[in-house]
């Protein structure tokens, strides 16, 4: 359950057994072949995996010599990469007897996964999410319930994700019995970095070998946004073991980490321990946690996943900020060039690796480095950020045949 | 995680009570369980919540609490309910600081109850262990109890309690494992913290019935060890009740609730309400 | 160019030329592996193709003895069966040399697949909305607008779908030199009602070779949503010459036709010229068009591509109308019972499987009837319709923590 | 498609012509071009839109139009710009029917002009096409002129017209293929409509250099054919130009914007402006 000094399992004790069935009851389940074929098969015949990689070559050009390749989890089901972990972990509820799941949300994506997920297999559902949030996303409220989903805001603190974590804590240590706490990222006590990551590995076991077959090589580096690190870890996942291949993290920087206003745990939090496990988190010298900032509410949550924590404290990963600015501006770029709206949070990958691209040209101009990035989600729920960030309002250009 | 042989700690009743465990002793002595009082240093305000302490432990001409739980505040506090959020959210936004809790214990010691601190982890994790340890320690305190740190994440906290001398007062659950209940007592030094209910912080208009037998469990698994059952006490009835097979009686929300209420009448300093109800729960530990 | 007494061209003399040369040009694409080979490689690579069929069980069981089973068209790019369309016209228009795409839309969803397919082409994008649509649709006038189109709000006539038509029409006929009108259904002046089913027959291609696989057996009915017509279109194409597979369109019926506040040309409408060709119409008794109703706006128009009119006029396939109220009520059980979203157009198709799976189970009980629906976009877009249907305000069921 | 070979139709200047271009003929017959205006049957209302068709034919001392080309309003129309689309759509909204053409068509032929409707097609195909053809010609119509109707969809059409002694005036644009000039030039009876720009109705500021060049091509290729030049022409000057290649100069937006002009000062009924421009127009085509 510890990954170096990192991870763990910071919970009150009426969650050991819990997180110890889980424990087991996972292992279990991914050695038992029909558990395993199902899931496959609801990957593939409901979620539409695979999930093909796609070349951005207009994107490319503005990114020195890097030929820049997606991972497009952007066409999952429900639009991002979080349908990977809540069908898994979902299945497991079923198989571990459990006919309620009660889930975590911070704009409303891994919520709503999870509802679908509860709607697929018949289970109750019960999400918690800040009451700012369910505020100003009141259409993801909606979602949820039309998935036939209860959803709970949550005031406490600052009525935010990380919140909504301490409230759906609560629940269960409640009601653990009969339900199941569907963390949404590689977060949180053991086992679930493990288990997410392991849910969410389909990612890079695919990019991989989609790799391979295009280009015959494996790629310079992948990269991904990283905020809990759930697309991130699925993405580095089957590379970490290829020591040629680079792993680039991109943190959410906010308004510049002197600023204070970022969401970048990694590189401008310090070590601590946070719901359930030890990692980097942001926090005030006495280990009050501090708010984070990120334009992108994905990526807004001021922990990360442990192992990540290990990957960039054993040099393994490289972990860079992204402003919300640079993010922004790669969100209008592979808008423009490619026709493909990426989650706020997948721009930040974006940015990363056009970012990446340039230094290498400068730096080994010989090179043409191949980059795949995790697309991790699309950005038709970011249109009204977007908009409000390039100061849009939905007036059309022109108006014609009035009188 | 060990064999599920029954503890026989043979210093349970001497060097492994602590300091804690032998003022649960006394009170044994006295034919009765102890009471254990939770207030969040710094609500309404950091001197306030020293006066509220004093007037735990003297609430007026009878008995007050025998120890003082003093909770730090905390931004993520998982296993708490509402009241105690209110009290604890309200104490960090008037400026509570962890160095605060010094204050706290020597107010607390100085009215002669016992100094406990209920901390999340990660406030002693920023602190540094040791460091927290030592200070806390120089203070007067006993010992800490620690929500979300179990034994099993607990290695720094083990060295430098020892170092210190301080109780570590780690909690058992329901669904706690034969092999857990053992292990969790082994690894205390004080005084075992049973949560009588799967769920937070929080007075409950019951006192549980899981709570009699987990309470069964630890005295047959761990027979030398004391135990203090927390979570739902809200009067002296219950207090009594609890009393009757539990060491110690841990009462928290319920002494909170009347402060919470003096501060929204417009007298935040106003602790008639909370002196009525530890004079109740301190008859009540004393009827049993 | 006719379906029986159907389609033609009727159109101003100055557009005969482009459509003319889009006819032939449009045959030699298809007769040339390296269009059709890059064609395939954008579906696959970039919408992510082919998109998979999905059982419903728990749907299925609502719905007498059927087993309903989606073709998934909502996981390709931009979330719908449109994107087929317009990748193959956009590349069609590069063949041409023409540099510039207009279309007409409705709610957005053409507009922006056709603002998609523009960006990652490189080509310059122009996009005819109703005003009417660009005031409630605001969101989806700045998503074209992010990906770099350029938005025309139409106020002539009714300010909807079909004068927009009217306005694309008229720039074609202005600018036919360099700019190709990307039609987005099976409607209009042939050769469009031709090649856009052609771009869609993807669909029923895929469908039929899924289903053979994994039921080893043709279904029993094939069934589309039927507005313009498209995706019903590409789902019937391979099924056509299969007589035993039945063909099922159901219509938007919106306040239902005797209210006359309807979208159902077929069941409801007679046969006149529309948008240059001749088809069932929403008219009144001069031939004016009537302005149709449905709480979908990709199926409310007063015409219906002209194949369709052939199809139902030839009995070949089965028209039936579906009520708002009736779609609403299958977009809430297929959410509920399967976690799928669907758009309030497919949301139609589903309604009309159920119920003719319950009609089926009446009268002809021994039948297990395997009937595929083509599931033509998500949901998300409708999320806001959905939620003043069912009265919903995004309100949290409760809210904790405060004080 | 028929071979690309001149059209040498031998009736065009007699059965060929049929009514409307015997009327040309006249005109040419003094020696110039023949004047062709539009008016929107129905625009402001449609007793109103009778006397503006009275006052294209007789504007005041001097001559007027040689035909009106009655509009027949439209919900979808598809060739017209901004200007006809505001009259035709306000026509509709105050009830225009399809029947009030022949009303319109007996006051043009009333007041001496040679009456044509103008029709989007589904308006005909709607009434019957041979009753409507019927219900025209016996009101005393000359023809119509077909904008969303070419000679590939008009099988239904020649027969009625044929049956009824209707012209029959096609379009042909600057794109059209030498085959389809021909084509169309050989479906047509009375005379060929040449749009003389890309694009819809409207007056224009300049007049377009496509449209000599496209009654060269006319000329060339069908010899005999009679052709009407419309799209954008607006005044005296322009209607002289064009009448100085084409056998007939037709103009629409240029007259109903005095109309639309006059509604908005809140009297719709005023067609002095009106008058204006057709005396402008009249002896425009005189001057050449």
């Amino acid at each position: 359950g510890h990954y170096g000094i990192f991870g763990g399992q910071y919970v009150p004790e009426a969650l050991n057994a819990a997180l110890t069935q889980l424990d087991r009851e996972f292992d279990l389940a991914m050695a038992d072949p029909a558990f395993v074929a199902e899931l496959n098969r609801l990957r593939v015949e409901y979620s539409g995996r695979p999930t093909p990689i796609t070349e951005l070559p207009r994107l490319s050009a503005l990114a020195g010599n890097a030929r820049i390749v997606v991972k497009r989890e952007d066409l999952n089901h429900t639009g991002s990469h979080k349908i990977n972990n809540v069908l898994g972990q979902a299945l497991l509820s079923k198989r571990m007897g459990k006919s309620r799941v009660i889930a975590e949300t911070g704009a409303g994506q891994h919520g709503v996964a999870t509802a679908t997920a509860a709607a697929l297999l018949g289970l109750e559902c019960r999400v918690y999410m800040g009451k700012v949030d369910t505020d100003r996303q009141a259409l993801n409220v909606a979602r949820m319930q039309l998935l036939g989903a209860e959803v709970i805001a949550v005031e406490s603190g600052s009525a935010t994700l990380k919140d909504s974590m301490n409230e759906a804590m609560r629940d269960w240590v409640a009601s653990v019995d009969d339900t199941h706490y569907l963390i949404g990222t590689v977060a949180g006590p053991h086992p679930f970095p493990r288990m997410v990551k392991e849910f969410q590995r389909v990612i890079s076991t695919e990019a991989r070998a989609q790799l391979l077959e295009r280009y015959g090589e494996l790629p310079y580096a992948v990269a991904a946004c990283v905020g809990g690190g759930s697309n991130a870890m699925g993405m580095f996942a089957d590379f970490i073991d290829d020591p040629e291949v680079k792993l680039y993290g991109f943190e959410a920087e906010g308004d510049g980490i002197p600023t204070g206003r970022h969401a970048a745990s990694i590189t401008g939090g310090s070590i601590g321990v946070l719901h359930g496990m030890r990692t980097y988190v942001l926090q005030d010298e006495d280990g009050q946690t501090v708010e984070s900032h990120s334009i992108s509410a994905g990526l807004d949550y001021p922990g990360v996943g442990p192992e990540h924590a290990w990957l960039a404290a054993s040099g393994r990963g490289t972990y860079e900020p992204v402003t919300d600015a640079e993010a922004m501006e790669a969100f209008k770029l592979i808008t423009q060039t490619e026709g493909i709206m990426p989650a706020i949070e997948s721009a930040h990958g974006i940015a990363g690796a056009i970012r990446l691209g340039r230094r290498l040209a400068e730096e080994q101009p010989d090179l043409s480095p191949l980059i795949c990035v995790c697309l991790s989600g699309r950005g038709d729920k970011d249109v009204a950020s977007a908009l409000k960030w390039f100061d849009l309002d939905g007036t059309p250009d022109e108006t014609v045949g009035g009188f | 995680m060990r064999a599920a042989e029954p503890v026989k700690a043979p210093g349970a009743q001497l060097a492994g009570a602590g300091i804690s465990g032998r003022r649960i002793l006394a009170a044994k002595a006295e034919g009765r369980a102890a009471l254990v009082g939770y207030l969040p240093v710094g609500y309404p305000d950091v001197d306030t919540s020293l006066d509220a302490m004093r007037a735990l432990c003297r609430p007026g001409d009878g008995p007050g609490v025998d120890m003082v739980e003093i909770g730090l505040p905390y931004s993520d506090p998982i296993l708490d309910g509402p009241v105690i959020q209110r009290a604890g959210t309200t104490a960090l936004k008037r400026g509570v600081r962890t160095r605060d809790v010094l204050r706290a214990v020597e107010a607390v010691a100085e009215a002669g109850a016992t100094p406990l601190c209920m901390t999340y982890w990660n406030l002693v994790d920023r602190y540094g262990v040791d460091a927290f340890a030592r200070d806390f320690a120089q203070a007067g305190g006993a010992g800490l109890i620690t929500p979300d740190l179990t034994p099993d994440e607990a290695e720094e906290w083990m060295v430098a309690s020892e170092e210190h001398g301080l109780d570590r007062i780690f909690l058992v659950s329901p669904s706690s494992t034969e092999e857990r209940i053992i292990a969790t007592a082994r690894a205390c030094r004080g005084w075992v913290y049973a949560t009588a209910v799967m769920g937070v912080t929080g007075a409950r208009q019951r006192t549980s019935s899981q709570a009699p037998q987990l309470v069964a469990r630890l005295r047959e698994l761990a027979p030398d060890t004391l135990v203090g059952v927390g979570l739902g006490v809200s009067n002296g009835a219950q207090a009594a009740e609890v009393g009757s097979f539990a060491d110690a009686v841990i009462v928290g929300s319920a002494l909170i609730k009347p402060m919470l209420a003096a501060e929204d009448a417009g007298t935040p300093a106003d602790l008639s309400g909370l002196r009525a109800v530890v004079a109740d729960l301190a008859a009540g530990v004393r009827s049993a």
